[in-house]
């Protein structure tokens, strides 16, 4: 991928950015933010904690289990343990939507529960309240499951949620209950709490229903969390293709689903940050393999349904998938083209989440657009270099506080799908098995890689770079667009998407012609057309 | 989906809440002060969400700091994370206040923040900090407005100071809009009295773009007017239900003798006469020309539009300060608030209502409090509310229950310019009377199979 | 219902109008002079038609005396029944002005006003007698907005004079809104410039209740002020196919030397931005800090809010001039006008709008003048527009399309507070802003089956 | 009917109105402003013009026959010949509604049909562009009938809508078109257009079919115009009475059925003023007696009921009617019973209409309100003192110029319904037969009768009776408001109604005490609130 501008040094603009910091912390970001090579990828220091004082826009542990894994299941009733707050602000605040089979049918997420903590639990324990409302969520609505989460306090004053989840399941017979320790001091990001989740989703929900589904190609869907709809778009080209989807881990998901996802013979991996602990588990103990996919792009979309054929071998399901690509396409094509020529050459930032930062620079790409810089929010090495640096990762305090499960082999479901032979034959096809070969191999040479941005710097970076385009979250959002700069939400999508898959690349084309186009941009001056400081924009713009 | 919740009654656990967590208050009021950064004690999490959560309703970008505890930090104290926080954001933002508030997790571990600020300065030599204010503000008790009224109560305790009394008014203004808090210091300015209203984020979270480089957004109440109103000649304070013991304007009364007086926000002909009364008295001055033409124009409003509103039944939530008002107001125009709901826990809620609306009982008028959205949704299905009144969170009860939806207060997140609405003094009432008039009137014309065009 | 209407093309008949008759804006200006009472020369059903129109949108009361012809006057001549009508309308209201406009049919019989008039004045003895404006308004010529114009124009051709050059200003500002004129006093009185208003109907069509006894409602401008507009240094008048031959301030540049500064009507921050220029230009003052408060805002929550609106359709009608700056408007926020109608016929709309859109062909926005309803609601089959802006005449057709109307300018009688709406400036521009962007959101929200609670 | 109230002497009150007017003025309004004595009826002048410059809520001719009478028919198209004005304020301005059979059946009324007249046409004439103006409504509509309605300049420009009608008549074949001379200057107010449109629906539609509908007790409904679905109350009574509704005049209505309106048995009559014409032009020709009925207020309805059921002189008849009349009463007992304690005492004036004025006072004396003063806006002096003064009545030239059809008994369709002595007797059972008794007989002694109330004289009249509610048209909604008096349209209901009927009053009721006790009144200082003037209030008030 050429880039269509010019980029300025990025030694000089790493200096400009953390001059400001106090020696140690400049010191520390310094190893963040790291110029492009992709051919040489550097490495980039992740998942390390925040320095205390700096602004970012990292979530919690709590966040990460509740508000992303977990939440998108519809049919758990999910109960906070511990003050109002938390619970509150997980209440439909990401835009996961999911699609119950009637109007009849169980839906949680649009509730919050939970156990409104006040001192006197803080100082007496809260186990026997939280007891009393399992009891009362278990005779509201006879869910198939309940899980607790814990927040800050718990851990603090001793109540087990564990402890009382197993009595409580016990007790009420016919209700998965289960816990999560997901303290929102725990580990550096909400990274730690998808960790968590997994454990106790593989734990406590997978391999609970034996029961084998009709269908020829049977997958599960990992890390995708249906936000606007994405997962509905996935749903509908993997049907059209011939391909079941048996779990999703976990938009628009159920108990039910999850409990058979290890009856699937494929698994693929959209994010690979918030699962990739998924895929590893259940390929140890029933020998289902993983392989990554991504369906943000029309070219990536096209790749990923050849690559599940190939996987499967079949040739009416390749030829089937052929036809769906011819099918889709030139509805795209119709759309790319009138817009393209107003996107061309324009330039874009995206800093988000674990891998949105990096799939999402394919519809950059196919607009013509170069990424300037990108990092993620709470990813991990791995992420940005490849999975060949899982090995040379250092094991620090905070990921040392979060359980790593034991898994082994099933001694009665084990099954691997692929021999370690077919699996290299897939390997050397393209198709990335059990792998990740991260976000930088795909950025132009001197783009800058920066991991957990920083308020400070990304004002500065706008300041250097006058993107135009940013992509953060809702907390970037109007400070960057009191610079004059568009920003797009890639969280929660502000109102748009879906953005995956044929129909939803068509929607982020024209999310993304109204938004560079626009001449509200015009009216806001930006700081530097007052300042005096000369503008880079000259040597950069191609 | 079908659940017994309709004959549920009294629980343990709170479903859909109806109050916010107490430091979220703390921040908003922090942020009412000029070049002010709000921290929290904690978790970063808590810095994110309640950020993210701010941001929705008022579109503005929100910075708040974090000691950003580790697990280590939750076992040991968090002294040395504060210390650190403080100072990275002393030197990116160079503020000149940092608004410290806790959360549950210090607060549950027990730090004793005075006392690391105390050895803050006493490290970093005084001269060149930021002033430091404290709210104690752990999650597990109260909620979002407790958490408010604590930041401006020690904001005061902060700054204040004696001395000679000064020909000048406190406006202690509550949790309300920034369109308000612009409105209220309008009046004050037409009537011509120094004064100092506090806090002021009529600028800071309702602003322009940036044309220069902005690290804390400009506006809030400075300091040095703070630092004054100890020896203002009088403070007004909104709220019904806010204790002079919790409440700055106690604070100012009971330590350097500034007369309180406290009034519910003016929502209403009535309310608003009574705080128009108040500042003619405390200024010695007359109504300015411009308020009687607006009141006067509200009066004509609320003849022309009586006949649309008046006997429709409303059920109405929120902090329990705004439910207050909010039904006295609808009283006035005739409108029957059969509940009034509201998370918060004061104790006091019905008999300051009582006050306000003497036939309460005969009216069959519910007051609660300290009940949450499946509880009012109960309600609304026995009750059968022409409309709900209320912040965006009352959205997916109004759908389920086909009910309208009029969106004031606090949050607003399914709407735009929730942070331009207007609720106060005769400008405030116009909108929102003007408002339910019409969500009666589309109502009824979407409804009617004739579609008048005329109404 | 099967019709042919949409195969339609040019009609003779018009149906469903979008434009009403010319006496009706006449006595609408006539409202806006002091102690004025209008006056309609022709059939006592014209009075109370247009009577019954304007209250339905102001709610206000609205007196006009007729001569209230009968056959024997049609055939015979009005002079007898207007010199009547003159004496007991001056006897019950001791007027200062009577506004004299004509109708159909005292024009089509030829009645020859301004010699009545004479003659009456001869009889009675001018001394004691109420100043008469008079203006030729045959509702077959022309629209509402032509009487309104005539009347402006007839009012200071009868009052202004002459004379040393006065620190003073004149505003036409046409027929906008009471809220609207109410927010042009106040920019003029912050620049501290004298100014006169006219036609001023911010309080006669939105007052107050009635304390004492009004005969005539108290407001307006004086008709001192008009007599000095021709000494003024300037005359502002707002509208973009107002010629100067038929317009206030045409006449007094023409007459006395004022120079005509004619302008679209300020809506969108570009339009305000002129029409501020021009006032620093002619009161050589800088913008008042709120206003420019209130553009920074403006401009912040365009940004904020550019996503909702961007790349929307709209069909837009009502008069041209507003029709024009509307359009203008909308094209700032990205939104495309696809249908530009209007009633009216003035020749000039299109070359006016090209002036302040040049990309409109390109874009391939149409503009039609003279249309009436079934005109637009054929074109909204085809053109599918997102929403409808423009009066409550053209709920019908949204109701029947499914469009979402989004009410401005007049007649609105479908809705409460039409009078206080504001188009104009920042503010109005707010205003407008905010309404269409949540006009976008209440429809995303409720066509959702997932009723997005944060958006 | 006692006063609950002591009335003042209207005598000096009537100084009070007139004092402030020129002589001649003063003399003239004199006459028109009546005390009432219901024992033995005064003179009342009524139906003269309004003198210029004196603002009445009047309207015009045009407004009577187009706005009024034919207005609320669906399947007519209306085409009003004149500048924009006159169209464009009949334009959905009345609440009449109407209930086509089907989405898809007719409905012009939300039209607005003009042949838009120019400057061109008042010089050279307008027929032309009217015949092109007929000629696109048929080719757009294919309507059953077209209507030409006449405005001001049409009779000075001398345009011959009679003649167009016929001749675009003759060439359409399959439309009926005609037209009427409703020139706004003709006749003293919309009364001469009630009387024109009359004329018109009796030539031009009345007798075209002649098919006999089934039903064995079949009514035309006169004088009814479906503001606020008034008439759909009366149509689901008389239905549940099993009564047959042949045509209504025009509420609801069509031309097919006004066309068949000859077969009925009996016409009922509810506004007298609008009507009377048609019910008197049928009797001659066809032989079928009109009786007056009241279907405002409760007891007004079962008795309207229980004469049509003597009418027909039916056992059956009389016992279903009253079933009905014991079905319906007990929830409007329930609903009266709870507010009457809280509207008894109350005053109320009503200057309305040339029939509703009168009808309304049932409606308040059910809730034990007392009539004050009233009057009506076009009626003639048979409306106010009974039809017995119709021979008195002097004919002036105004009158004159309205064309009295001479309407003889039909050669073949003549057959009275009822002999001579059967009347007589119906007559001396209460039934109002072919005949009106008027508004005077029912009010109070020393109430105050005006018609053609000024806009000035009624601001007087609230000053010095202080009523809790002024019932009017929305021309003096505002200005009575202005005052702190609630004003109640009943004209156009405001957006309220049906007030018809047993449901109707029910309405009413509600919305009279929703007015009456609303607390926003008190926040109005009313003029008399400052004046000095000695209050009346002491001597009225029981």
């Amino acid at each position: 991928m050429p880039a269509k501008v010019n980029l300025p040094d990025p030694a000089s603009i790493t200096e400009e950015l953390i001059n400001k910091y106090p020696a140690k912390v400049a010191k520390k970001r310094r190893k963040s933010i790291v110029a492009n090579d992709p051919d040489t990828i550097p490495e980039v220091q992740a998942n390390v904690r925040t320095v205390p004082g700096i602004i970012t826009q990292r979530g919690c542990s709590y966040a990460g289990c509740k508000g992303v894994v977990l939440g998108p299941t519809r049919d758990i009733v999910n109960i906070v343990h511990g003050p109002i707050g938390c619970s509150f602000y997980a209440w439909l605040t990401r835009r996961n939507q999911t699609r119950p089979e009637t109007p009849e049918h169980e839906n949680y997420i649009t509730y919050c529960f939970s156990t409104d903590m006040q001192e006197e639990h803080v100082v007496f324990g809260g186990e026997k309240k939280l007891k009393v409302a399992i009891q009362e969520a278990y005779d509201l609505f006879h869910p198939k499951a309940i899980a607790i989460f814990s927040t800050c306090p718990v851990g603090l004053i001793g109540d087990d949620v564990h402890a009382v989840s197993r009595e409580m399941k016990e007790k009420l017979g016919d209700c998965n209950v289960f816990g999560f320790s997901c303290e929102g001091y725990r580990g550096v990001s909400q990274s730690a709490g998808h960790h968590i989740a997994n454990n106790g989703v593989f734990k406590h929900m997978v391999g609970n229903n034996n029961e084998i589904k009709p269908g020829k190609f049977k997958i599960n869907l990992l890390g995708e969390y249906n936000i606007g709809g994405d997962a509905f778009e996935i749903e509908r080209l993997l049907e059209k293709s011939g391909i079941t989807l048996i779990a999703s881990f976990s938009g628009n998901s159920t108990v039910g689903a999850m409990e058979n996802a290890h009856t699937a013979d494929l698994n693929i991996v959209q994010c690979h940050r918030s699962i990739n602990y998924m895929g590893d588990m259940m390929e140890t103990k029933y020998g289902i393999p993983w392989m990554k996919v991504n369906f943000v792009g029309v070219e990536s979309t096209a790749k990923s349904l050849r690559k599940i054929a190939e996987y499967f071998g079949d040739a009416e399901l390749k030829a089937k998938v052929e036809e769906v690509i011819a099918e889709e396409m030139p509805a795209v094509k119709e759309i790319i083209e009138e817009i393209r020529p107003r996107t061309e050459g324009k330039t874009a930032m995206l800093f988000v989440g674990g891998s949105r930062a990096h799939h999402y620079q394919d519809l950059f790409n196919e607009l013509g657009m170069t990424t300037l810089s990108a990092g993620y929010e709470f990813a991990h090495r791995d992420d940005y270099e490849g999975r060949e640096v899982l090995p040379n990762i250092k094991i620090d305090a905070d990921s040392k506080n979060i359980e790593e499960l034991k898994v082994t082999a099933d001694p009665e479901l084990y099954n691997p799908r692929k021999s370690p032979e077919e699996i290299e034959e897939l390997k050397a096809k393209g198709l990335e098995m059990n792998g990740y070969t991260g976000m930088m191999k795909q950025m132009v040479h001197k783009s800058l890689v920066i991991d957990d941005v920083s308020h400070y710097e990304s004002e500065k970076l706008i300041e250097i770079y006058k993107p135009d385009i940013f992509c953060a979250g809702i907390k970037k959002k109007y400070v960057v667009q009191k610079m004059g700069v568009p920003l797009k939400q890639l969280h929660s999508y502000d109102y748009g998407g879906p953005y995956t898959g044929f129909k939803g690349a068509v929607n982020f084309y024209k999310d993304i012609d109204r938004m560079v186009n626009n001449p509200v941009w015009k009216m806001i001056k930006a700081p530097w057309e007052k300042a005096e400081s000369e503008s880079l924009e000259a040597s950069y713009v191609a | 989906m079908t659940t017994n919740a309709s004959t549920m009654t009294a629980k343990t656990a709170t479903q859909n809440a109806c109050k916010l967590c107490t430091p979220l208050g703390a921040c908003l009021a922090f942020r009412g002060i000029e070049k002010c950064v709000p921290f929290l004690h904690g978790s970063q999490g808590c810095a994110t969400y309640i950020r993210r959560y701010l941001i929705s309703h008022y579109k503005e970008p929100i910075d708040i700091a974090s000691s950003n505890f580790n697990e280590e930090t939750a076992v040991f104290g968090g002294s040395h994370n504060l210390k650190l926080g403080l100072k990275n954001v002393t030197q990116q933002y160079k503020p000149q206040v940092i608004g410290i508030a806790t959360t549950c997790l210090s607060e549950t571990i027990g730090d004793d923040v005075p006392m690391i600020l105390k050895d803050y300065k006493a490290i970093m030599g005084e001269a060149d900090l930021p002033t430091m204010i404290f709210a104690s503000t752990p999650s597990y008790t109260g909620s979002h407005i407790d958490g408010f009224h604590t930041a401006v109560r020690s904001a005061v305790q902060t700054f204040a100071t004696g001395g000679a009394k000064k020909n000048m008014l406190n406006l202690f203004s509550g949790m309300i809009s920034p369109a308000d808090i612009r409105y209220l210091k309008e009046i004050l300015k037409e009537f011509g009295m120094p004064f100092m209203l506090l806090p002021d984020y009529s600028q800071t979270l309702d602003g322009g773009p940036w044309g220069e480089y902005h690290r804390i957004p400009p506006g809030g109440t400075p300091t040095s007017a703070i630092a004054d109103s100890g020896s203002a000649a009088a403070s007004i304070e909104f709220g019904s239900t806010l204790e002079a013991k919790k409440s700055a304007a106690g604070y100012l009364e009971e330590t350097f003798g500034v007369p309180r007086h406290s009034m519910p926000l003016p929502i209403g002909i009535k309310a608003t006469d009574r705080f128009f009364a108040l500042l003619e008295e405390l200024t010695e001055k007359p109504m300015p020309e411009k308020y009687e033409d607006e009141r006067r124009r509200l009066v004509d409003a609320y003849a022309d539009g009586h006949k649309y509103v008046f006997g429709r039944k409303a059920i109405l939530y929120g902090e329990e300060d705004l439910v207050i008002s909010m039904a006295a107001f609808l009283r006035e125009i005739g409108v029957v608030p059969v509940l009034c709901a509201s998370g918060g826990k004061s104790g006091l809620m019905k008999k300051r209502m009582l006050e306000l609306i003497p036939d309460l009982e005969e009216l069959e008028i519910q007051v609660r409090e300290g009940v949450d959205f499946v509880d009012i949704e109960n309600e609304a299905k026995v009750l059968k509310p022409d409309f709900l009144i209320g912040n965006s969170k009352g959205f997916t009860m109004s759908r389920k229950n086909e009910l309208q939806l009029i969106r004031i207060g606090f949050p607003i997140h399914d709407r735009f310019g929730g942070q331009r609405l207007h609720h106060l003094g005769y400008k405030g009432t116009q909108e929102l009377f003007d408002r339910i008039v019409n969500t009666v009137i589309e109502y009824r014309q979407n409804s009617s199979p004739v579609g008048y065009t005329y109404i």
